[in-house]
């Protein structure tokens, strides 16, 4: 089972990464998601597996590791007010660019340019 | 403490200046020459005890820790330089009254001068070398300044960050000179420093420690190869290049040389390095000033040509020699800055310094002519005048100095000194000899003594020290060499030093030989202007704009708002260090016994991988892509569950679904479609950064998960006291809201922040008429009629009380059971979602009884309330308490301030969700969206 | 115990929430509360200074014993920034009021103070992963003050800055997992305690966890390659923001330093000298390319931008070294970067809003120029490190410390001044130098003088106590590198 | 009381709702029950404005154990169609149910009703709500399932709406 | 004893039902037929959620099931909402 | 509990839980095996929910077996009734909008188009 586990999380991983390389906000935005879900597998699986045995006092026999489990609840809502952010800030420059691409260019800075004759020296 | 005060009064001074413009320029410059008599008093006053031999020191500890202490001491040396800083300056402030205009703000420049002053004066009287090099870079500072005085004109802005770059880079090198210096010496006190002759030299950083001392040295007194910025340094007004660039600040690096003295001078590499360079700068610099039509162009390579003299005979490395150079810094100053002075009096009144357009001043500014005559026949060096003097020491010292052949040294003295005098005549001919013209730009005349004043006493010096040298120079020549060599010295001058003495010879030929070369002027210009010489000027520019072009093409380019390249870089960097870190320490294979692996958990593994693989693969159409993710985050919930971790099923699954309704409002104002643009290569690379992150996290998850933790994990106790210290049987929700509390206090009011982001951008948009039009003009496909339709609002009339039913439900038994005050925010929100989604956003809004922002600034407070209400019993923040209640006739139930703590938990999500979401809605409203005044579309019938 | 330790945390929040529920759109009111804590929070920050001095505190949050319970922990070092903290937020607010920054958007003061709660929190705390917390916190609302305002230009940048720090956050967390799944335990103090005896099969993973943890730092501390959300970043944020980020890559140079002495020192057997092979040679290459970056740079912003990252190179460079003598020399450094970054955005502002352009050779002259040109003068002599203000004090200093290493050291520190120097000489002739009339009238605008100048004033304390400073900073390095009393105030049960 | 329970039904279903949920009957469960069951309506009565007009609770109850009993028997007939029925041979239909019934929540039930009993399900209503769409899955028969719809669910609906 | 059986049958014939919705969902002709297949996705996890409950013993995990409930039913009818509207608040 | 009486609740369950699997099979078989998208809107609204409900009953009598009573799965039966209608509803609009429906629409005999083709109308 934890060939299973540690090969969802590569894989999650790996598609995160792979769209956060893309050029535009939106698979960036999606790639972010599943390089979160990749993550809080990871951080909840540093409390190990266990099957039958959720840390509910008296529900079961053994109890798996509730930190972990804990943590991961703090790291999902975090990447949630993450996400709901950038996706915000990703409609905004759509707006007001009028494209959603990730990559920044000149025109993109607050002032021009420019390259005047003393540009060098 | 006399020291200290001389140092520190111009810098006190500097805001006088400022303050007393207001009250005219005469005042400015009154009060700017106050400061400087007064601290001319001060050293006047100290000066008896130098000249008996005392050394008068000041102490105050500054940055002791480093050695870095305010240390002052004045000895000759000091006096001399200090005496001229101030002499000098007083002279300036004088000059500059009257030649600045009316338009120029005089209390900047009077401030910058106090500055450069007090800064000059820091150096000459410093006594830790690191505090010289404060005052060093600081004058580098303050010239940037003067120069670019003119804010109008390019050359000043060029001339200026050209004499920075020159000497403030020099002051660099040196930083690290002083730094090995000290270092070697145990101690950056100079008086430390200068008994350690043999350790010093002895040393293997002797050799890196002069030339970088050297650097700096030679910078700033434009020796070559680092002459190049002084002429450029000449667009700042005459006061200014009378000031720095002939007295004082050039004489920086002299003063440095002569400092450094006792320590670094007597060997080999000194002698070579120093009295070459000084050799070939004053030959060199000659020869360019005698070619040179500005006045002030051929004055500073006068300058250059006299600091390289002086260079030269401090290379030497003798008493004498030393001695010499001492004597021509005196005589220097005072020709030099009476030359500058009266330049600046033929710009001033002839609107013009170009020795072409000149000539016949002698009879339209007589005395201006006087001042120039015995200021310039000094420089040639023509007896009985001060000038003529060190000369003739100077050329007796090269006579008999070896340098690769026993003649060669005085050869090229000679020839420098033909030179010169060729260059201070044409200076005399060209600029006040031959007819009046009548083509000036302006018609020339005396000004008034105000300008004249000043170079005039000067020239009145250059005459006294030439007729009697033994009573006006010699004393101070006495103390100052004295200093720099460590040994008592009784100079004798003379003019007359015998027949058989080589100077003679060598002043008789250097004369004649410059009468000729001033004689063959027309016909030697032609062939100078006719060969090709390498400029300094281009080639500085052209390595500052090179160096400039690569640093704009290697951070600008690399920084270029591309996003891809950052992260593939990242990644990269993370991975090759990770791995790095791993392959560095020992791995013990793991050897926990793993789970049987269940045919439940391969089918959801294996539908949320495929959907998570589709994802790259079917991207681009949007919408899908977004189902499919949200497919592999629903089927992360089951996964947890299965995991034993029910509490992060329910928070996955609410999140998701919040998640995706987010992402669903967002769309709308995105393209739908995501255009291919990536080519093949790029899509290749990024698939294998991607498989290596993949491997990566996966392989370190595979290590984690097959090994148990090394010590026991600190999970126990909270297993252990989840019922008995925090009162709930569910160990996962006492974790987040009782023993860290605290991480979700924080993580809250993440989600807080994150609403009010949202809502501030959404406001910012709404206030831009660009998205406004863009917003109003929004496309829109084909549509359903019905924007709300019946069912949906009916079904909603059930399901969000029953919803809410939920929420109150997980909210209460999240203590002992899966849920929570979190997981009960989000059904909460989710419900009314619902409820927006059935009957629109304004219609239900306007129905609403709370507002988005208070909700969340109440579960911020109630749970700061939680916390802090501990303090009223002497606990720390976010300490719990809990209490089993009995109360007739319910059966016995617990209360526990955690569940307050998470009400504020439960009302922050629920606010955080529908601002944000409300946020999106009032996006969506300038669309062209009508309101809609009833629950639904259909017509309802009567 | 004192409560005071979490005051830091709880006063800006407590702000935050009453700003937001009971004074929203009253900017008045706002200010005058937003200004008010802030000053508490300088009195409470040198409480706690005067505290620390004393020797380390820790507050155990729910009454929970460590490490069982989250802890904060007061020593030298968190209430050096803790103050540092306070005494930039100070100016950055009355510069925010006097130039109606804080009125060109909504919430920009509750999210100044969540910002303010954010950093607090992660100085103070003695739990890795509540420090993963706290930068979120500190990270969100940063988000928030970066595209305050609006503008294309600025939301854009905020994508690329939130999706790179979202990828520091996830390798964050990856890092504390699998420094949980190692050790079980996340007080950082219990760590210390630990890891020494830890089985050497387990010091792969560790040593993987320490550098994934030091590159998170890394991130946030702008070190080269995880420098590139600064420069886009920081030059699109309003320049009252940006003066305010003058200190959030400080905190990865805290954490940096507090990771690199407590959890991973040099004599730990797994790791070694990881850490400062690591760091050096990043360090140096960040100091150049942040200076060929303000050589480079075509808008003021972007060059104080690179100026920023270059005073990263050189603070990490200092910390690198893990030697008391090169710790405190970096500590002085942050002090004065932080101080000198934040007035030369705030300068860069200033400039900006005089000629509406950020271009260096735009033609406008700027309004109003001479305090602004002394102003540049000083800030920029402050930032490439020329005497006689504290950039060049904490320069000696560094160098002086790193002797052992002169020759490559001393030659990338000193030709990058050099460069730094050009950059600086050129851009503030450019922008300064010119004739004319300026095409529009200089803003009346005082108070936000005023705080440049205090900012300028904080730089000149810093000079000209220098030594007082450095001594009570030295003192600082050596509880750093002796952290036994930072252990003991953890007052750890169960651990080893 | 009409202020204080909006919706008496309401509160009553959620009582029951709340004691589904605890899985205990304790008087304390009873007291939160009441409590929630009268704040909740209160709270999302704004969006729930007019009171459906239900004039026989009870014959609502057996309308359930109809509705129930078709769903399963008609799951049966479903599993048929999609098992064994050659594709060609489906016979899908349209089918227009033309609407007596006027309460929005009566009609919901009945557009429910439609499609939770396998076979047929409710596609769209007219724009005026006085019609329903209907799709059958196979309906060689048309007429006869809209027949059937208004006979069997709708008649009874107009009995318990009055 | 055959209810273990039973419901190993019942899981197996979930399983298998999720990965023909997997296979349904890629191979989709269209749109909303995706959104059908998640609809019926929903449903099935909901199923494999309180059977796997049965099979642990334990009434643990059937909040999980009604969320799941809860919110299948709002992404469908969200994802509808967006083709049909564009918004789905508005 | 006799015996029997568990025997016979044990073949009840399973035949239950047998006849549940088999329609949630149906309904996902019939995803893919349906050849037009509105008759495929039949599979899922019908036949899966007869599996979970299948799945509920069997869990809530499980459970009273063990002498735990458990109401909850009543409360997933009533979720599912309330949306599944409005669900299958959302998805026919879609695919009438779309034009994915089949052909051959009837009137609504109201005089008035059905909703989803109806033009949009202003609020009064
Ligand atoms: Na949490
Ligand atoms: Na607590």
């Amino acid at each position: 089972m934890e060939a299973l586990v540690a090969s969802a999380i590569g894989i999650l991983t790996a598609v995160g990464i792979y769209l956060t390389l893309r050029l535009r906000t939106f698979p960036v935005i999606l790639g972010l998601t599943f390089l979160s879900y990749a993550v809080n597998l990871f951080l909840f699986a540093s409390g190990r597996l266990a099957v039958n045995s959720a840390p509910i006092l008296g529900r079961s026999e053994t109890y798996s590791d509730p930190l972990p489990q804990a943590l991961v609840l703090t790291a999902i809502v975090i990447s949630f007010g993450m996400t709901a952010v950038m996706m915000m800030m990703a409609i905004g420059g759509h707006l007001q660019a009028g494209h959603d691409r990730i990559d920044l260019d000149a025109r993109d800075e607050t002032a021009g340019r420019g390259e005047g004759p003393e540009a060098g020296a | 403490m006399t020291p200290a005060f001389i140092v520190a009064l111009p810098f006190l001074g500097a805001i006088l200046p400022a303050l007393a413009i207001r009250f005219g320029r005469n005042a400015c410059a009154l009060a700017t020459g106050a400061v400087s008599l007064l601290a001319l008093i001060l050293l006047i006053q100290a000066a008896p005890a130098v000249l008996r031999g005392e050394v008068v020191q000041a102490r105050i500890d500054w940055l002791p820790a480093l050695g870095l202490n305010a240390t002052f001491f004045l000895d000759g040396l000091g006096l001399l330089f200090a005496g001229l800083i101030l002499g000098i300056g007083l002279l300036i402030i004088l000059y500059a009254r009257f030649y600045l205009a009316k338009s120029d703000p005089m209390g900047q420049f009077f401030t910058y001068l106090l500055l450069f002053q007090g800064a000059m004066l820091g150096i000459v009287l410093s006594d830790n070398i690191l505090l010289l090099l404060v005052f060093w870079e600081l004058t580098s500072l303050s010239s940037f300044l003067l120069i670019g005085y003119w804010k109008h004109l390019p050359e000043g802005r060029q001339g200026a960050r050209m004499a920075l770059a020159v000497t403030g880079g020099g002051g660099l090198a040196m930083i690290a000179g002083m730094l090995i210096l000290g270092n070697i010496a145990g101690s950056y006190d100079l008086t430390v420093i200068l008994t350690q002759k043999e350790a010093i030299q002895a040393s293997d950083w002797y050799l890196p420690a002069l030339i970088l001392i050297l650097l700096g040295a030679f910078t700033k007194s434009a020796q070559f190869p680092f002459h190049f910025w002084l002429p450029h340094a000449m667009a700042a007004p005459t006061p200014v290049s009378a000031y720095l660039h002939s007295a004082t600040m050039v004489k920086a690096g002299i003063f440095l040389m002569a400092r450094m003295w006792p320590v670094l001078a007597g060997t080999p590499e000194w002698f070579w390095i120093v009295s070459t360079a000084g050799l070939v700068t004053m030959v060199m610099a000659a020869k360019i000033a005698f070619f040179k039509d500005d006045l002030k162009a051929l004055l500073a390579f006068s300058t250059v040509s006299h600091l390289g003299l002086i260079t030269m005979l401090l290379g030497f490395g003798t008493k004498a020699a030393a001695t010499v150079a001492v004597f021509h810094i005196i005589n220097h100053a005072t020709f030099k800055a009476a030359l500058f002075m009266t330049a600046g009096i033929v710009d001033h009144e002839a609107h013009t310094r170009d020795l072409r357009r000149l000539g016949g001043l002698r009879t339209l500014m007589p005395v201006t002519f006087g001042i120039a005559l015995l200021a310039s026949l000094s420089m040639a060096g023509i007896p009985p005048l001060n000038g003529f003097l060190s000369k003739e020491l100077m050329l007796e010292e090269a006579a008999h100095t070896v340098w690769l052949t026993p003649w060669a040294m005085g050869l090229l003295a000679t020839i420098g000194a033909g030179f010169s005098v060729a260059y201070s005549f044409r200076f005399l001919a060209h600029g006040f000899l031959g007819p009046v013209r009548d083509d000036y730009p302006h018609r020339p005349h005396d000004p008034g003594p105000g300008l004249w004043a000043a170079p005039a006493l000067l020239a009145a010096l250059v005459v006294a020290i030439g007729l009697a040298p033994m009573l006006t120079a010699a004393w101070l020549v006495d103390v100052a060499a004295g200093a720099v060599t460590g040994a008592p010295v009784a100079v004798k001058i003379s003019h007359w030093h015998g027949l058989y003495a080589p100077a003679l010879w060598m002043s008789l030929a250097a004369v004649g030989g410059g009468l000729a070369l001033l004689g063959a002027y027309p016909r030697l210009r032609a062939l100078w202007d006719g060969v090709p010489r390498p400029e300094a000027k281009p080639m500085f520019d052209a390595v500052v704009a090179g160096l400039a072009r690569l640093a704009r093409g290697g951070a600008e380019g690399l920084h270029d708002g591309g996003f891809g390249r950052a992260v593939v870089l990242a990644v990269l960097a993370i991975a090759a260090a990770g791995l790095w870190a791993f392959l560095g320490g020992t791995h013990a294979a793991g050897t926990r016994v793993g789970l049987p692996t269940d045919a439940v958990v391969v089918a959801v593994w294996a539908v949320m991988l495929v959907a998570a693989l589709a994802v790259p693969i079917l991207h681009r159409n949007r919408v899908v892509a977004l189902i499919l993710t949200g497919v592999t985050g629903l089927l992360i919930a089951p996964l947890f569950m299965l995991f034993s971790a029910p509490d992060l099923a329910l928070t996955q699954l609410s999140v998701e679904v919040v998640t995706i309704l987010l992402m669903l409002l967002a769309l709308h104002f995105l393209p739908k479609e995501t255009p291919v643009e990536s080519p093949a290569w790029r899509r290749l690379r990024d698939a294998g950064v991607a498989v290596i992150a993949g491997l990566g996290v996966g392989g370190l998850a595979w290590a984690m998960l097959t090994r148990e933790a090394a010590f026991a994990p600190i999970s126990a106790f909270h297993l252990a006291q989840s019922k008995p210290g925090a009162g709930g049987t569910n160990a996962v929700n006492t974790i987040i809201v009782d023993f860290r509390g605290y991480d979700t206090f924080g993580e809250i009011i993440v989600l807080g922040i994150a609403a009010l982001v949202i809502f501030a951008l959404a406001e910012a948009l709404l206030r831009s008429p660009a998205v406004t039009s863009r917003l109003a003009a929004w496309p829109r496909a084909r549509e359903s009629g019905d924007r709300h339709p019946m069912m949906l609002v009916v079904a909603t009339r059930l399901l969000l009380p029953m919803a809410m039913m939920v929420g109150v439900y997980i909210y209460l038994r999240g203590h002992n059971l899966p849920g929570g005050g979190f997981v009960a925010g989000l059904v909460f929100a989710i419900a009314y979602l619902m409820q927006y989604m059935a009957s629109g956003y304004d219609w239900t809004h306007a129905r609403q009884r709370f507002d988005h922002h208070v909700l969340i600034g109440w579960g911020v407070l109630v749970s700061i309330l939680a916390g802090v209400g501990a303090w009223a019993f002497g606990l720390p923040f976010l300490t719990s308490g809990f209490e089993y209640v009995n109360l007739w006739p319910l059966e016995e139930f617990e209360l526990a301030t955690a569940a307050i703590f998470d009400l504020g938990v439960f009302l922050c999500v629920l606010g955080a969700v529908l601002l944000a979401l409300a946020s999106l809605s009032r996006l969506a409203l300038r669309t062209g969206e009508q309101i809609n005044r009833r629950a639904y579309d259909t017509e309802e019938t009567p | 115990m004192s409560h005071w330790i979490i005051a830091p945390i709880v006063l800006p929040a407590l702000v935050a929430a009453i700003m937001v529920t009971a004074f929203r759109g009253q900017l008045a009111a706002q200010r005058l509360l937003s200004l008010a804590a802030i000053l508490g929070l300088n009195g409470i920050a040198w409480a706690l200074l005067a505290a620390a001095t004393q020797g380390p505190e820790a507050y155990f949050l729910g009454d929970w014993p460590a490490p069982f319970g989250i802890v904060l922990v007061l020593d030298r070092l968190s209430a050096l920034m803790v103050v540092l903290l306070a005494g930039l937020a100070l100016p950055v607010v009355l510069y925010a009021i006097g130039s109606g920054w804080d009125a060109k958007g909504a919430h920009f003061h509750p999210l100044l103070q969540f910002l303010l709660m954010g950093i607090g929190g992660a100085f103070l705390t003695g739990d890795a992963f509540n420090l993963f917390v706290f930068f979120e916190v500190l990270l969100i609302a940063s988000y928030g003050l970066m595209i305050h305002g609006g503008g294309g230009a600025r939301t854009r940048a905020g994508v690329q800055y939130i999706a790179f720090n979202l990828i520091g956050s996830s390798l964050f967390l990856l890092a504390l997992a699998l420094i949980y799944a190692v050790t079980g335990t996340l007080n950082m103090a219990d760590l210390a305690v630990k890891l020494p005896t830890l089985p050497e099969g387990d010091a792969a993973l560790l040593r993987t966890a320490a550098v994934l943890l030091i590159l998170v730092f890394a991130i946030k501390g702008a070190l080269v390659p995880l420098q590139f959300w600064l420069p886009g970043t920081y030059a699109n944020a309003p320049g009252v923001v940006a003066a305010m980020f003058a200190v959030m890559t400080k905190i990865g140079a805290y954490a940096t330093l507090r990771a690199g002495t407590l959890i991973f020192p040099a004599d730990l057997p797994a790791t070694g000298p990881l850490l400062s092979t690591l760091l050096q040679p990043a360090a140096l290459v960040t100091l150049a390319l942040g200076a060929a970056g303000v050589l480079g740079a075509r808008t003021l912003p972007r060059l104080v931008a690179f100026g920023a990252i270059a005073s990263m190179g050189t603070a990490f460079l200092a910390i690198s070294a893990f030697t008391p003598q090169a710790t405190t020399a970096a500590l002085y450094y942050i002090l004065h970067s932080t101080l000198a970054t934040a007035l030369m955005f705030l300068v860069a502002d200033l400039v900006t809003r005089r000629r509406a352009h950020a271009g260096l050779d735009a033609p406008a002259p700027v309004a109003g120029s001479g305090p602004l040109a002394a102003l540049f003068l000083v800030g920029a002599v402050a930032m490439v490190g020329m005497p006689p203000l504290s950039g060049f004090l904490g320069k000696l200093l560094v160098l002086d410390a790193l002797r052992g290493q002169a020759g490559l050291v001393w030659s990338v520190v000193l030709v990058s001044s050099f460069v730094m120097i050009l950059g600086f000489s050129r851009a503030g002739s450019l922008v300064f130098w010119k004739g004319g009339p300026s095409p529009s009238p200089a803003p009346h605008e005082p108070l936000a003088l005023a705080a440049a100048f205090a900012l300028l004033a904080g730089l000149v304390g810093l000079t000209v106590f220098a030594g007082p400073v450095t001594d009570w900073l030295a003192a600082t390095a050596e509880t750093l590198y002796a952290p036994q009393g930072y252990i003991a105030a953890n007052r750890l049960e169960g651990g080893a | 009381m009409r202020r204080l329970f909006p919706h008496p039904y309401l509160t009553l279903t959620l009582i029951v709702l709340w004691f589904l949920l605890v899985n205990q009957w304790k008087i304390g469960s009873l007291v939160m029950a009441v409590i929630l069951g009268t704040v909740i309506p209160l709270i999302t009565s704004t969006w729930w404005p007019d009171r459906p007009r239900i004039q026989r609770p009870f014959a609502l109850a057996a309308y359930a154990v109809l509705v129930l009993w078709d769903v399963i028997v008609a799951n049966f007939q479903v599993a048929r169609i999609v098992l064994f029925m050659p594709r060609d041979r489906i016979r899908s239909a349209w089918i227009t149910v033309p609407l007596e019934l006027t309460q929005p929540e009566a009609i919901s039930l009945l557009a429910g009703t439609i499609t939770m009993t396998p076979g047929t399900l409710t596609a769209d209503m007219s724009a005026c709500g006085r019609a329903l769409l209907v799709h059958a899955l196979h309906a060689p028969d048309p007429d006869a399932v809209r027949d059937d719809i208004k006979a069997r669910y709708e008649a009874r609906l107009q009995r318990i709406f009055a | 004893m055959i209810l273990p059986h039973a419901l190993t049958f019942f899981l197996a014939a979930i399983a298998v039902s999720l990965v023909l919705n997997l296979w349904r969902l890629a191979t989709a002709p269209t749109l909303t037929d995706r959104i059908v297949t998640l609809d019926t996705m929903a449903v099935n996890a909901i199923a494999l959620v309180v059977a796997y409950g049965i099979w642990a013993g334990t009434g643990l995990y059937l909040e999980v099931a009604v969320l799941f409930a809860l919110t299948g039913f709002v992404g469908t009818v969200a994802y509808c909402k967006y083709l049909l509207r564009g918004s789905i608040i508005e | 509990m006799t015996p029997l009486l568990d025997t016979a609740l044990d073949l009840f369950l399973s035949a239950i839980l047998i006849g549940g699997g088999i329609f949630a099979l149906v309904g996902s078989y019939g995803l893919l095996r349906l050849p037009r998208p509105m008759q495929r809107l039949h599979a899922p609204t019908k036949a899966t929910t007869i599996g979970v409900g299948a799945a509920l009953l069997v869990s809530a009598l499980d459970l009273l077996g063990q002498g735990q009573i458990s109401w909850q799965e009543l409360l997933i039966t009533l979720f599912l009734l309330l949306t599944a209608p409005v669900s299958a509803l959302f998805l026919a609009k879609t695919l009438i909008l779309r034009g994915e429906a089949d052909p051959g629409m009837p009137d609504s005999g109201t005089g008035q188009p059905w909703a989803t083709l109806a033009e949009e109308r202003a609020d009064p």
